[in-house]
């Protein structure tokens, strides 16, 4: 059955300005930053805590004085999670509020149908979600993980911790549930491990029976998923518990505000991530107290997808500083050079327009908290673009 | 005063007239016929009788109220019975079930009397759990009228009841109709074209053409087959 | 013998002096609309430009969905599934097999014939004969969701749910793309417009208005809407090959059920069968979303579902025929003066007569179910034999017409029409061999005019032109008589459903004549007529079976009618010929009295 | 195989329970209504509230049908009876109906996804299988509607007059039925089912306003496939729905969505009335 939402289709569109605290004079003509995000559609669950990890930087950065003094404006725009609206938001982002950056999380379906807007309209993009790898683009910088720096980590311990042997795999049929899957896959044999079988439902599908009862009948000793985020990853989630099915669960689609979400469904899954609120760090520290001074009771658990997006707005604030202008080829210059101690560590997008990061294996508890397992020092992104 | 009267009453289907001007009155307990042949608009008669198709003009009255804007389900509970042409009960419904409607007709008597049905029909109690489209043609024609005398209405609009039924039944459905004016004083407005059931029923007869009455026949003139064969068939 | 033709060609093609065509204005028209299109990249903005040349290839594609649901009441949700053909033909050539001027031709003609294909198969399946028009809706409902599933299913190929982007393609500048558009649009609207005021245009609202009526004037109706599907679906693909290449992503979602009613949306709130009213439609509420869903973002599309069902339930034409109306009120004399097209008399055909009987039946028998409703009806009809059928209700008169008039009908038996078998035919096929059929209540085309009801019946002799209509009306002798005696003549320019009952009557008997029939069926054509009026049609009557040697069945309620013009009667009763005479045999005969009186019974009874 | 049996055993019920709603009122009304689908979102916002005001789970259930219900009354009120004469434009009204319903969800919801506290969680041994619980009463409810329905439809004065409306209208009225009052009555019932359907569906899938769509097209293929009628419903959920399963198991899961769409309108090509037509 077709589950294309109606929200794609009219690529309904959200502009949310924020300005500055501070409130301060307006003297130049502020920065746009242009944020598509999935406010509809599979990516819904995430998207506010996306939004306001962008609010908050936005506004610590006009509080301080803006960039080369002039304040940034966020423009907010809904993609639907989908190509159809990310096409839409793109083309109203780029040519009708004209801005001067793109920094987003998105589903794979929606970055790559902006990118030829991105192209067209010759605009810097800084993609803050983790993806399935090998997305290239003159105007592309990515900050999150991807499948060589997240995989590893799960495969590993499902191994050797817990003795599994034969694998089975499902995911949504999209560029990113595809991609992380066939990587998991060549590792898992790589290892010397099985795969079993590997599943697939569109982006929106929700039944889920006929892959679970295989999954079922399979007897593997793992199970690794990894859909689009949000509405497919509950609802695989839930009629998973619901079915009974209690073998490793690794969920490499999940983040950690999406498993709070899921409630006691969501116990005892292993997560791989560049980020958990756990971590100890001053800055991570400062960052969770700034979001809860900011935000109170409406404030989103900042995650994996949501961190990224905030230190994409900080790296972007770097690259106009060093480049002396906004102007869009010497900040695409500028992007590979400037380094941002975040909540995350440090963060520089200098391989290959990819970043180094430290992964971090952790499993779900049944209050919706995370327990750390392990973690992972500067994981190397691998080859993603060479001829860039 | 009449039961029923109605006063240059004009209907149709959608641009034509079918009914051009129909002035009728039946009294109470009294069994008219209208006669005429097929197609002059005796069916088209009982349906704005009942309320299906609206009046275009005119009034109808029935005791003494002016029932000409309301529906066919009100005309119903206020007592006014109809029988349609053919094969007019519901076949996938069973027998008890096709009596159990007719027991909204009449508001007066909100109780079905049963035994009064089973009592002209006694065939009925044997068969209240089959489907209405098993039995015979001219039980489905018994079913129907008693349906819709299963509430003692004050009049019964019946259209054709001898329309593909066999002549005993015919007779039977006549004496059974002349039996019901007399001990019960229910008023019958019947259209047929059957003329063995007109001369045992009716006590006297419109006959229409062409969407009007054309003449009134007196219980004398029924008697006379001539006169009426020349009004149903040439 | 063989009569003589008397004058002109026996197979008439109209000459082409006759044609009348919109050409000119039309012409002038997209002149002017191309040379707006032509500046106006230079006064708007990028993003409205950019906006625009998706809103414009989608206003084709709403305008198939008009050709079809608004002119032919073909009600689909499918349209878009087209769209995505076209669509994922460029992406899938551009992305998997290569990009240039020969690659880009190779991708449209697959992407046209592949919707032309697939429109057909659907096609057929939708649109066989008595076939309701909610099956044709189904399948069309069926067709978007099947072509999105394929995608789906189509892995790294198609992309699957995140579609394909980013493969080559021509990066012209934004003006170039948007007179691409618009030439596009432009060139499509004006096809059509000349297409739906084409006498075969006329011929597609009667096929809305009344397609079993089609059928008996011998309207391959089935063909036709396969025919304009496959079309349709063409123009579609075209439209989504513009969009894949200009946007440079495909998406399921362009082909998928959404996207199908967003259209109709668009169609019924321009109003349907108007043309430019779904073009300006899909455009204003394509380009207000894209505006407006940025500071509305919810309240305008509840705005447009509000609006929607507004027009549906209160204003089913939608709103641009209240546009028409109220420019007419304030532009005195914006009326268009109709042209009333000029009657002539048709060319005499020449026929074979008196070699075979015009209509043997032998054994013919149907039954519903246990229901035996005839039962072994014989006869020989012969020529210039006005020959009734009479019995009461229920004996199966209509019954024995329809079998005659449609192969499908019968149970079991045979029926030979001039030495030829009736084969198990659609009632058009029926009509090739000579019978027309009329039915008991007058079935007219309710918005066609008196001349574009009668040209429409002309359909099987004079095949229509697609682009141009015949400013000359021509009729055979039969039926130009009728439309001359009864009135109908001076309102050759009055939409049929403004007729009095009478003339409806009289205008299907025309139609049927039209066809220039050799064996007409009538049931009842006389209900409803005053005195005079039915003595008119008898005397027509009589006169096509002594003059035309036609023959003719009647069925007949009104017995002095059937005893004024008949020259032989047939008497049915529980579905068999009891009596088959001469009209004093019949009339005179106690047996027909008693069937009347409801005294007669065959011995076997109707008790089932 | 006992779980393919489970699977498509539970698939059916889900089908026959979201499918009965659109039934009823296409039995009775002879209309399509396709804002089914934005009733059966309606029931999933309301278990959504019900988990939302912390009341117990299964409340959102009858909840719903009494939330459906009302607003089934209004819409025939306003939209739908001006239709009757006109069904293919009351399939594009209530299409029109469902955007509006989808949009004020929206508006007052948000347009993110939302969950919903699941009644029943975890598995029992059924049939030597382990086996998701709430699937398994997703049956038994399943089994208990297709009771209901019947002993309203059949030991009911109102079943007994929708059932007389269903088969002779006229006659109905001219025996004093309220025939506008019992097709009032059974789109309110049609909506009440729907949201319900929608309700008890939600704690399998998240809810967000779009929840009912993919649910419609399906429904609404059963239904003419059913042939109008209870048991037809059953079978064809049966049928299609097992069919289904078995796609998505030994084909694809993706080919698996086409099943139901595909096979209807094979069969209705060969069975214009369905497959069970009286």
């Amino acid at each position: 059955m077709t589950k294309t939402r109606t929200a794609n289709l009219a690529g309904a569109l959200a502009v949310a300005t924020v300005l500055g605290l501070g409130g301060g004079a307006m003297a130049a003509e502020t920065i746009k930053i242009g944020i598509p995000v999935g406010l509809s559609g599979a990516n819904s669950v995430v998207a506010p805590s996306v939004v306001q990890a962008a609010e908050l930087a936005a506004a610590e950065i006009n509080k301080a004085g803006g960039v080369l003094g002039r304040q940034i404006e966020l423009v907010v725009a809904d993609d639907g999670s989908g190509a159809q609206g990310a096409q839409k938001a793109f083309d109203s982002l780029v040519f009708q509020k004209k801005v001067d950056v793109l920094i987003s999380m998105e589903t794979s379906a929606a970055r790559n149908a902006g990118l030829p807007i991105v192209n067209r309209g010759r605009v810097p993009f800084i993609y803050t979600s983790f993806y399935e790898g090998r997305s290239c683009s003159p105007w592309l910088y990515v900050n999150a993980w991807v499948p060589e720096q997240q995989v590893a980590p799960i495969v590993d311990h499902f191994m050797s911790a817990e003795g599994a042997k034969t694998f089975f795999l499902v995911g949504s049929d999209y560029a990113f549930g595809r991609g992380m899957l066939e990587f998991t896959a060549d590792y898992i044999a790589q290892k010397g491990g099985k795969v079993l079988g590997d599943e697939y439902l569109p982006m929106d599908g929700t039944d889920w029976t006929a892959i679970i009862s295989k999954l079922k009948s399979s007897g593997a000793d793992a199970l690794i998923t990894s859909t689009a985020g949000g509405a497919p990853n509950v609802t695989l989630t839930k009629q998973l518990r619901a079915a009974g099915v209690d073998i490793p669960y690794g969920n490499l689609a999940v983040d950690e505000g999406t498993a709070r979400n899921m409630g006691a469904d969501a116990a005892g899954i292993y997560i791989s991530a560049s980020y958990i609120t756990d971590i100890p760090s001053q800055e991570n520290q400062a960052f969770l107290r700034n979001m809860k001074a900011h935000f109170g009771d409406d404030l989103k658990t900042p995650n994996d997808l949501s961190v990224p997006q905030y230190e994409g707005v900080y790296l972007y604030k770097l690259a106009v500083e060093k480049a002396g202008t906004t102007d869009s080829q010497a900040v695409i210059d500028a992007l590979d050079d400037v380094a941002f101690m975040g909540p995350r560590g440090k963060i520089q997008m200098n391989k290959q327009r990819h970043a180094p990061l430290t992964m971090y294996l952790a499993q779900v508890q049944a209050d919706g908290g995370i327990r750390l397992i392990s973690s992972f020092k500067d994981v190397d992104p691998g080859e993603q673009c060479p001829n860039l | 005063m009449a039961i029923l009267s109605t006063s240059k009453i004009i209907a149709g289907y959608k641009t034509a007239n079918v009914l051009r001007g129909v002035s009728i009155e039946v009294e109470p307990g009294e069994i008219v016929a209208v006669v005429g042949r097929n197609g002059v608009g005796k069916t088209t008669l009982m349906r704005t009788l009942i309320g299906l198709l609206p009046l275009r003009e005119g009034r109808i009255t029935f005791n003494g109220m002016d029932i000409s804007g309301e529906s066919a389900d009100r005309r119903a509970r206020r007592g006014i019975a109809y029988a349609p042409q053919g094969r007019g009960i519901f076949p996938h419904l069973t027998v008890q079930e096709n009596l159990r409607m007719g027991s909204f007709i009449n508001d007066a008597q909100p109780v079905p009397n049963f035994d009064l049905v089973f009592g002209y029909f006694p065939f009925l109690k044997e068969r209240l759990s089959q489907r209405g489209g098993t039995l015979s043609g001219g039980q489905q024609a018994m079913l129907a009228i008693a349906r819709a005398l299963i509430c003692e209405p004050a009049l019964l609009l019946l259209d054709e009841p001898s329309d593909g039924v066999q002549p005993s039944i015919v007779e039977e459905i006549g004496a059974f109709l002349v039996d019901l004016s007399k001990t019960r004083s229910i008023s019958v407005l019947l259209v047929e074209q059957n003329i063995g059931l007109m001369q045992t029923a009716a006590h006297r007869a419109y006959a229409m053409d062409k969407g009007q009455v054309t003449s009134e026949l007196s219980g004398e003139d029924l008697k006379d087959e001539m006169i009426l064969a020349t009004h149903v068939v040439v | 013998m063989v009569e003589q033709a008397q004058n002109g060609p026996a197979k008439g093609q109209p000459s082409a002096a006759r044609q009348r065509s919109d050409l000119g204005t039309v012409l002038k028209v997209s002149a002017a609309a191309l040379v707006v299109l032509g500046v106006a990249p230079f006064f708007l903005d990028i993003y409205t430009v950019n906006i625009l040349i998706r809103a414009l290839l989608l206003a084709a594609l709403a305008l198939t969905v008009d050709l079809l649901w608004g002119y032919t009441g073909i009600l689909t949700f499918g349209q878009s599934a087209f769209f995505g053909i076209g669509a994922y033909a460029c992406a899938l050539v551009f992305t998997h097999w290569g990009f240039g001027a020969g690659w880009a031709i190779l991708a449209l003609a697959l992407g046209v014939l592949a919707a032309m294909a697939v429109a057909g198969l659907a096609g057929w399946l939708a649109f066989y004969h008595g076939a309701s028009p909610l099956y044709g809706s189904i399948v069309t409902l069926a067709l978007p969701i099947v072509v999105t599933q394929v995608v789906f299913a189509g892995g790294r190929t198609t992309g699957s749910s995140s579609g394909l982007s980013g493969f080559p393609t021509y990066y012209w500048t934004i003006e170039t793309w948007f007179w691409i558009a618009g030439a596009f649009l432009v060139v499509v609207t004006a096809l059509a417009w000349l297409f739906v005021r084409s006498d075969m245009g006329r011929v597609l609202v009667a096929i809305r208005e009344n397609e079993t009526r089609c059928a008996y004037l011998g309207i391959p109706v089935s063909r036709i809407k396969i025919l304009l599907f496959v079309a349709a679906g063409a123009i579609g693909a075209v439209a989504g090959f513009g969009y894949a290449a200009f946007t440079n992503v495909v998406a399921p979602e362009l082909t998928g059920f959404l996207l199908g009613t967003e259209l109709l949306i668009w169609v019924a709130l321009g109003g349907r069968g108007t043309l430019i009213g779904p073009v300006i439609g899909a455009i204003f509420i394509d380009v207000t979303s894209s505006y407006l869903s940025g500071s509305l973002p919810f309240y305008w599309k509840l705005l447009v579902g509000i609006l929607f069902v507004v027009v549906i339930v209160a204003l089913p034409q939608g709103l641009m025929p209240e546009v028409t109306k109220l420019w007419r009120r304030l532009v005195p004399g914006a009326k268009r003066a109709a042209e009333t097209p000029a009657l002539e008399r048709a060319p005499v055909r020449e026929v074979r007569r008196g070699v075979e009987k015009p209509l043997a039946v032998s054994g013919v028998h149907r039954h519903f179910g246990s229901l035996q409703v005839l039962q072994g009806i014989d006869f020989v009809a012969n020529e210039g034999e006005l020959l009734s059928l009479v019995g009461p209700n229920g004996a199966g008169k209509t019954t024995l017409i329809r079998c005659l008039a449609d192969g499908y009908e019968r149970s079991g038996g045979d029926i030979t029409v001039f030495g030829r078998e009736l084969g198990r035919w659609p009632p058009d096929r029926c009509v090739a061999l000579g019978i027309g059929r009329k039915f008991q209540t007058a079935n007219v085309f309710a918005t066609l005019t008196v001349a574009e009801c009668l040209r429409v019946s002309r359909y099987r002799l004079e095949p229509p032109s697609l682009w141009t209509s015949d400013t000359a009306l021509e009729l055979p002798e039969a039926a130009l008589r009728i439309v001359e005696e009864t009135g109908l003549a001076q309102s050759l320019d009055t939409e049929a459903r403004h007729l009095a009952h009478g003339q409806k009557q009289a205008l299907e008997l025309a139609m049927v004549l039209a066809l220039e029939p050799r064996i007409v069926l009538l049931d009842e054509p006389t209900a409803g007529l005053t005195r005079i009026e039915r003595e008119r049609i008898g005397a027509i009557l009589t006169s096509l079976t002594e003059r035309e040697r036609l023959s003719i069945l009647l069925v007949e309620h009104d017995l002095d009618f059937v005893r004024e013009i008949s020259s032989r009667v047939i008497v049915l009763h529980q579905g068999q010929i009891v009596l088959d005479g001469s009209v004093e045999e019949v009339v005179g005969s106690a047996l027909v009295r008693e069937i009347y009186a409801g005294t007669a019974m065959d011995g076997k009874g109707n008790e089932p | 195989m006992g779980g393919l049996l489970l699977d498509i055993l539970t698939t059916a019920a889900i089908l026959f329970a979201v499918a009965s709603g659109l039934m009823i009122i296409l039995g009775v009304m002879k209309l399509i209504n396709f804002a089914h689908g934005a009733f059966l979102t309606i029931g999933g916002y309301a278990a959504f509230v019900t988990t939302q005001l912390g009341w117990n789970p299964w409340l959102a259930v009858p909840f719903a049908a009494l939330v459906g219900f009302v607003l089934g009354l209004i819409v025939e009120r306003t939209i739908v009876r001006p239709l009757y004469t006109r069904p293919l434009d009351a399939i594009l009204a209530t299409w029109g109906l469902g955007i509006i319903i989808g949009q004020v969800i929206t508006i007052v919801f948000g347009r993110e996804v939302q969950f919903v506290q699941s009644p029943i969680s975890g598995a029992i041994e059924f049939l030597g299988q382990s086996y998701s619980t709430y699937r398994l009463v997703l049956v038994a409810l399943a089994a208990l509607l297709a009771v209901a329905l019947t002993a309203l439809l059949y030991f009911t004065r109102f079943g007994l007059n929708a059932r007389a409306v269903i088969m002779n209208e006229d006659l109905a009225r001219g025996l004093g039925i309220d025939s506008t009052r019992v097709r009032l009555t059974t789109f309110g019932l049609g909506a009440a089912l729907a949201s319900m359907a929608g309700a008890l569906v939600t704690p399998l899938i998240s809810v967000d306003p779009n929840l009912g769509l993919p649910w419609l097209v399906n429904s609404f293929m059963l239904v003419l496939v059913s042939g109008i009628s209870i048991p037809g419903l059953m079978v064809a959920s049966l049928i299609l729905g097992g069919a289904q399963v078995v796609v998505s198991t030994y084909v694809s899961a993706i080919l698996g969505g086409l099943t139901i769409v595909v096979l209807a309108a094979v069969i209705l090509r060969l069975r214009p009335q369905g497959l069970f037509s009286g």
